[in-house]
């Protein structure tokens, strides 16, 4: 079925998170729709954050880059911005994409850079030991809410969508198989592909696991128009707390950050002349 | 006539066009052949008010804009009040009619004429708002430009519109001759002889890099607006497409470095610019850059800090930080420029360190610089060498090893995504030399020590490119030192210094980290006990800087290091150098024949020396 | 029995209950008035795995979690084998039945003897999981330590459920008792003799931090979670709201600080807590605090950089970044904890320090320290003084300047939001003496000495509270330096230093900036001619700080100032300081008789050294 | 008609904003909206961030706090959560607001703690001289922007909206009487109030000027419900692109920050007690 073996894209080093943890769901997506997609390794890269979510590029063969919490998507904005012939997915975790590095989700979804963004939304700080998480329910005691989380939980789809993000989907780790439809989708898509997955943390936060994230998820509303802004946030306010499953929005017309403004430079000039005259214009 | 240069400025109101004057004239005498050095005055705080633009030109290269002018043109009489307190002391101010010598307070040697460049300009056939071009006219006729240089520079800039431009070279051929009626003799006084000079391109600091950054081989830029650096952003946002590179406007600078790591990470070398605010916020991302080894060049144009400071005053005060600005121990380098042409030069220089040594690289640059005009030859693009960095070239026998042990502290090659056979996995964790992480004891001692050495061979290759300075026997007494715009202040004050009897080595390196060793250990072993060490900043960073990376060596030739500072926001001058070199050597002298010095006061005032108090 | 201290070590797969075997017994030490430091060991990358947790107790203060087991508790025989290796070379290890001393590859004088740590909990009455309990129980008895104290702590830590708590109780008698049956006459050389000392708080570093923050009246707290700083934002999230104080996970770093700088500006004690990629982002918000003259705590609890590094891992090299992390000059004091007791204390005095000079004080602690857990002394609020600030009491005569002048570069009353006639507008603007803007040279000059001074009336205070120790003679040779958790194990090295002849002198400053001037020159004055500078970092950052800030002292007595490091994720130990110095001093000797020093090199090594290569 | 002077709330210090800059006629609406609320100027603090509108402090006779660029909001956030009996403003323009501030934006409205916080909407960035702001329209040439902008503008009604923001609302610096009006609301909200204004920047962006906003801008629709966010949200849907204002919605059962939690600590203990018996515990 694949184009590629999925093992192919699975390097020597075995991933390091604990049993359990949602993240393997994620990962074993990912490797199923790299494989779907049918580019090799050497022309993928994987840029993360920091969590425990965000150590997955050091689990695939394909090129990769750790960068600091927050800042992956960045990162990942100049990869492809400076190579677009290259497929660039980003990764993250909750804590990473929604409380420092919210900014950059933000104006990474509104750039439309053509990148594949994932989230591994387990509504804790895995990493760092269990503290609330910008995606952790209002009033849950975490080792940082001792007396209850003061905080309304963020909706990372909610956000995307609002941001101007061209492709939003949302899937359980649980459901790898989904995982994989949806990222091969935003790999497939042009411009920025967003794709929440719900994935827990069995170590830090196990009220919110498997079995509650699978009970609490929706499925789409029968003929849901994925191209429609409008029905798609409507979703979202229907859903009421649940967790909608799926590709829930898809801007056809999606222009890329590089086609948004029509350059007249398209074609690559002869560098030396180029800047021969710019240097005589200051003569 | 033995005027060597003149110093001319043009004053204001906002909306007067002082600047374009000025830039007019400047232009002019550039493609004359004269050595030109402009800068313009900003107040900080108010928008609008007035408005001022110095040119000074000459035949030698220019150390700084020059002190007191030797002519002032003033469009408005509150201008002309103002900039009478300023005048030389056998200057030439022009005001507009209504004012005479004595509302202007000028002294004996001082000149005075008045004008009506409104009426001039009207009279020409064009609007009042020309003005400006008759002032830049009657300033060229002033100092000997010739008039064809400036039609063809008013042809330019109006070019859009034959009518205006033709009316705006009317207005100036009208100012260029307004020189005879107005002044009664004493203009020749003024006339520079014509230059010799081949015509010069007219650049700012902002200008210079942003061309050294297209020149090196930068192709993609990603940054955020701040003063006094933008400008190096708004040139690049302009040209790079034009180059197949790539421009982002980041939505901060933790972004924008972010941005230029993952670019260069992708094999595209990558520059940002900044100030001092900017640079805080990249602490972190240095770091991560040192770790992976990511080529990357942060321009800081400094300003006077600290925090938002005083955005548009000049300070070099960021030297700290670009050393020391990260958590843990990493390997960077860190350049400044000391004028126009060092920011194109040095920026080129930035970028092949950083290709290289695959390691961030800070280019200190300062609001002084980045917003003064400066002349500089026209480059030749084939004498400027630009590193090509070797890759991997893709499948070999063994696994391929990004952080594989290299010899004398070199970079291993580099992998570049989309290369078959090199997938690596990196980024700020302690790594192996696979890149994947490692928290290993012995692992990390090795990669500690991979980081030092790549210091060790950046010091290696570029300190012999910092030129040392010693008077013809070969001997000094003592060493003047300077970096950044200071370093020119300071070459303005050694003729003068020698003159009075100095015997001094100079040194002004624009590498400052790793700090070169070998010309300080020339300057002591010449026979400096003194080194004088000239900056823009309240506590004398690169004194400080100096005194720890050479301790060893100051302790074996018993050298005093002596901070000439100053930080009230605008450049330290020649002037001010000498005096606080001279001061100092009075008391020194004082002390040495009086009681023994109290060592713990020196040595506390070494870190916090206020001016002209050491 | 004349041990000084016994080293235990407990080693077992995650899940096996190791950390609270370990806890229960180093508790139980403490209150039996036992000098107790304990130590756990993590595996940076692997979730799960095994877990490692050390107790040394003792009756002197103990300055080092100490190097060999002379116990290892092994839970499984995975665990053993490991621990086997690193077993004093008289040391006992227990292991599950199942593996021999041939298995673990025993040396002669090393002793092992098996024991089914579940069966015995489960023979208790308890289930398999009561293991730990059986081995913590074990552990007592060895060492000496009353059962009554041990069953106090057992009953405590199952306080939730009777039934449970009992059959743990039970589980820890057997475990007790077991050590007749498994050990044949040799436990008695294990034992403790009893302590004379009073029963002692058990703390860690982070927790220590965290009570000297509310003792030392600290209100406010903002954070964002980072290893190994965490628990002290867990601790006041915990405990702040019982005293009237707030605190708020912010959304990165960045903000904690500016939500700080807001609740400080308002009246009320700020601090938050981070790590070095906290710290990095920290430095702009520093340099407006600096300005704007708002005090301000920031615990950084160092890790392995730069970058994240090893996240886990110890380390000392944000040292730099203290102390010049901000663009600009800008005054600030860094204190370093060497001791748990020292977070607490030390955490006091950084409050003190903001609270009564108005500027951002930076806490650094380290890895090592912070979960390392330490008896203290139960603390007498009554004796620590905890500064209370005086403020601008509402209207008087004249206007309300924020920033007036202040004698002696104290800093001035502020009015805190709320003080009717205190109004004024701050920030990070150059400002006059009233907090309004201003870009005046000679305002300039008058608001930088204010900041330059503050600092020199830090020192002037803080100098003195940091203890110089000499030899009985008052002369030494040389000085050994250190900061942090370096410095405690170079206190320990110094004893057999000592014993081997060197005549040192030593200094180990909580004060790293202000770097205090007085006690060095005494140790200079004293004889030193070698400052042996300890610390856990590569480029010998305290090292370049002396030399940097004391330039005049070293030159005029001729010292050379050497760096003792190590930088592999684990602290430097008294042991490699020993050999450090004492290689150095050799290859001093060498070159003294042989040929002049290359002193290029040295001066250049200075910036580069690796550990034991100085 | 007011309880206090505009008078009062004027310092001595003349703004140095550009002669007609948008910001004097917000800067008059919070002086009004001062004045009519009542309390004297020693009970409110004024934060800004950096930018020509983060001046304003320095033109207010209250305590005035002016940050760094971004962080005004946080340092708000501090302030009035450790003083919460003081009045506290923060202001800030749309790049201080939206580009490096804008992940503090996003938590601070969902935070909900009790200020008012006034965006000064010139579309571009002032202070630095006119480069493209967040809030920037599509395809304009700025400095930064030679070739035309390639970012979709951001509405920062919509995100504050979206963010959870409790108060909303929206002026034109034109009119500095609904500007009063709108901030004396937001001084009298209980929760995070948000008011954006429309407030030109006459000197680098002459095409977006008091006419143009005025053109473009609409009245809410008859019967608008405030206490309705879907209303809210569809006020702005259908605005499509024109500036609806007035207040746009008000969360009637708004909880500020700190009562979120049900704090069992609500009475001050008594520090010696507490802190005594924290230290015995570790014994
Ligand atoms: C600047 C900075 N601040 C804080 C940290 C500590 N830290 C590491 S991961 C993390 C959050 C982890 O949460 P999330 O992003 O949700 O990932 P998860 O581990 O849950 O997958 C934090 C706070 C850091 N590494 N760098
Ligand atoms: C960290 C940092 N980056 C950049 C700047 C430069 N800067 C000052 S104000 C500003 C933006 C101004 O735009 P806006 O916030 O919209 O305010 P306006 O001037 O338009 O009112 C920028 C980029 C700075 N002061 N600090
Ligand atoms: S701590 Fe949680 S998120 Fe991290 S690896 Fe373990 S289960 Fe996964
Ligand atoms: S530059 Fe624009 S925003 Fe700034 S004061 Fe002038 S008009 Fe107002
Ligand atoms: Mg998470
Ligand atoms: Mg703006």
């Amino acid at each position: 079925m694949s184009k590629e073996s999925t093992q192919t894209f699975r390097c020597s080093h075995k991933p390091t998170w604990c049993p359990g943890c949602g993240d393997y769901g994620v990962l074993n997506g990912v490797e199923r729709a790299m494989a779907e997609f049918g580019r090799p390794p050497h022309e993928i890269a994987v840029v993360a954050g920091i969590g425990c979510s965000s150590r997955m590029p050091f689990f695939l063969s394909t090129y990769g880059f750790h960068a600091v919490h927050g800042r992956g998507l960045c990162v990942a904005t100049g990869l492809k911005t400076a190579r677009p012939e290259l497929t660039v997915i980003a990764v993250g975790g909750d804590g990473d994409a929604l409380a420092i590095g919210g900014n950059h989700f933000f104006h990474a979804m509104r750039r439309n850079v053509d990148l594949t963004y994932i989230l591994m939304d387990n509504q804790i700080y895995g990493m760092t030991k269990g503290q609330t998480a910008p995606t952790s329910g209002h009033g849950i005691r975490t080792k940082s809410t001792p007396h209850g989380n003061p905080d309304m939980p963020v909706d990372p789809v909610w956000v995307a969508l609002s941001s101007g993000a061209t492709y939003v989907a949302q899937g359980l780790s649980s459901n790898p198989k989904q995982v994989a439809e949806l990222v091969l989708g935003g790999l497939l898509h042009r411009g920025m592909a967003f794709i929440n997955v719900l994935s827990p943390c069995v170590t830090f936060h196990k009220d919110v696991n498997k079995d509650t994230l699978k009970a609490a998820s929706s499925e789409l509303p029968a003929g849901h128009d994925v191209t429609s802004r409008g029905a798609a946030l409507n979703v979202l306010i229907e859903a009421d707390g649940s967790y909608p499953l799926g590709l829930i929005y898809k801007d056809p017309a999606s222009k890329p950050f590089d086609e948004r403004v029509a350059s007249t430079f398209s074609a690559r000039a002869e560098s030396r002349t180029v800047i021969e005259s710019l240097v005589a214009s200051y003569a | 006539m033995d005027r060597k240069s003149i110093v001319i400025r043009f004053d204001g109101q906002a909306g007067d066009g002082v600047l374009s004057t000025g830039q007019l004239l400047a232009r002019a005498a550039a493609r004359s052949g004269y050595e030109v050095l402009t800068q313009s005055f900003f107040l900080s705080e108010v928008r609008g008010g007035s408005s001022t633009f110095q040119v000074r030109l000459g035949y030698d290269p220019l150390l700084s804009p020059g002190e007191r002018p030797d002519v002032v043109i003033a469009l408005d009489e509150e201008s002309a009040v103002k900039q009478s307190r300023e005048l030389a002391s056998d200057g030439l101010i022009m005001h507009p009619l209504g004012c005479d010598a004595e509302t202007l307070g000028l002294k004996a040697g001082q000149e005075s004429h008045g004008l009506d460049w409104k009426a001039i300009a009207v009279a020409a056939g064009a609007t009042a708002r020309s003005q400006n071009v008759v002032a830049a006219g009657f300033a060229a006729a002033l100092v000997g430009i010739e008039l064809g240089i400036l039609e063809a520079g008013v042809a330019q800039r109006f070019a859009k519109d034959a009518a205006v431009a033709q009316a705006n070279v009317r207005a100036l051929n009208a100012g260029y001759e307004s020189v005879t009626t107005a002044l009664n003799g004493s203009r020749l006084s003024r006339r520079m002889a014509p230059s010799k000079g081949k015509p010069l391109l007219l650049l700012s600091g902002n200008e210079a890099v942003a061309l050294g950054a297209l020149v090196g081989g930068i192709r993609f830029y990603a940054g955020y607006p701040i003063t006094p650096a933008s400008e190096i952003m708004e040139i690049l946002a302009k040209h790079l497409p034009r180059l197949g590179g790539k421009f982002i406007q980041a939505e901060d600078e933790i972004a924008a470095l972010a941005m230029c790591i993952g670019a260069s990470y992708g094999g595209q070398p990558a520059l940002t610019a900044t100030s001092g605010p900017g640079l805080s916020l990249m602490c972190e991302l240095i770091g991560l850059a040192g770790v992976a080894e990511i080529p990357l060049v942060i321009a800081d144009v400094q300003r006077a800090g600290p925090s938002t400071g005083m955005p548009t005053k000049d300070g070099q005060a960021d030297l700290n930080l670009a050393v020391y600005g990260t958590h843990g121990d990493v390997p960077r380098a860190v350049l400044a420029a000391q004028t126009v042409a060092d920011c194109f030069r040095q920026t080129i220089r930035a970028v092949n360190i950083a290709q290289k040594y695959h390691v961030p690289v800070i280019l200190l640059s300062s609001q002084a610089i980045s917003h003064s005009q400066e002349t500089v030859e026209l480059p030749n693009l084939d004498s400027i060498s630009v590193y090509e960095e070797p890759l991997y070239p893709g499948p070999q026998a063994g696994e391929y090893q990004r952080y594989r042990a290299a010899d004398d502290g070199m970079a291993s090659l580099r992998a570049i995504p989309g290369t078959p056979g090199g997938m690596y996995r990196t980024g700020g964790l302690e790594h192996d030399v696979t890149g994947q992480p490692s928290a290993d004891a012995s692992n990390r001692v090795v990669m500690v020590e991979r980081r030092a050495a790549r210091l060790r061979a950046i010091e290696r290759e570029h300190a012999k490119q910092e030129t040392l300075g010693l008077p013809p026997n070969g001997r000094c007494q003592a060493g003047i030192i300077g970096w950044g715009r200071a370093a020119s202040a300071a070459r303005e004050a050694v003729p003068s210094l020698h003159a009075s009897g100095w015997e001094l080595g100079t040194f002004f390196p624009n590498l400052l980290w790793p700090l070169p060793v070998e010309p300080f250990q020339k300057l002591l072993e010449a026979g400096a006990r003194v080194l004088y060490v000239c900056e823009t900043n309240s506590s004398g960073q690169l004194a400080q800087l100096i005194r720890s990376q050479l301790s060893t060596l100051l302790v074996a030739h018993s050298v005093e290091v002596v901070s000439v500072t100053k930080d009230d926001g605008t450049p330290l001058s020649s002037r001010e150098i000498q005096q606080q070199i001279e001061r100092h050597a009075v008391n020194r002298t004082k002390h040495k024949s009086g009681s023994t010095l109290e060592l713990g006061d020196i040595a506390h005032r070494a870190s916090s020396e206020i001016p002209l108090q050491q």
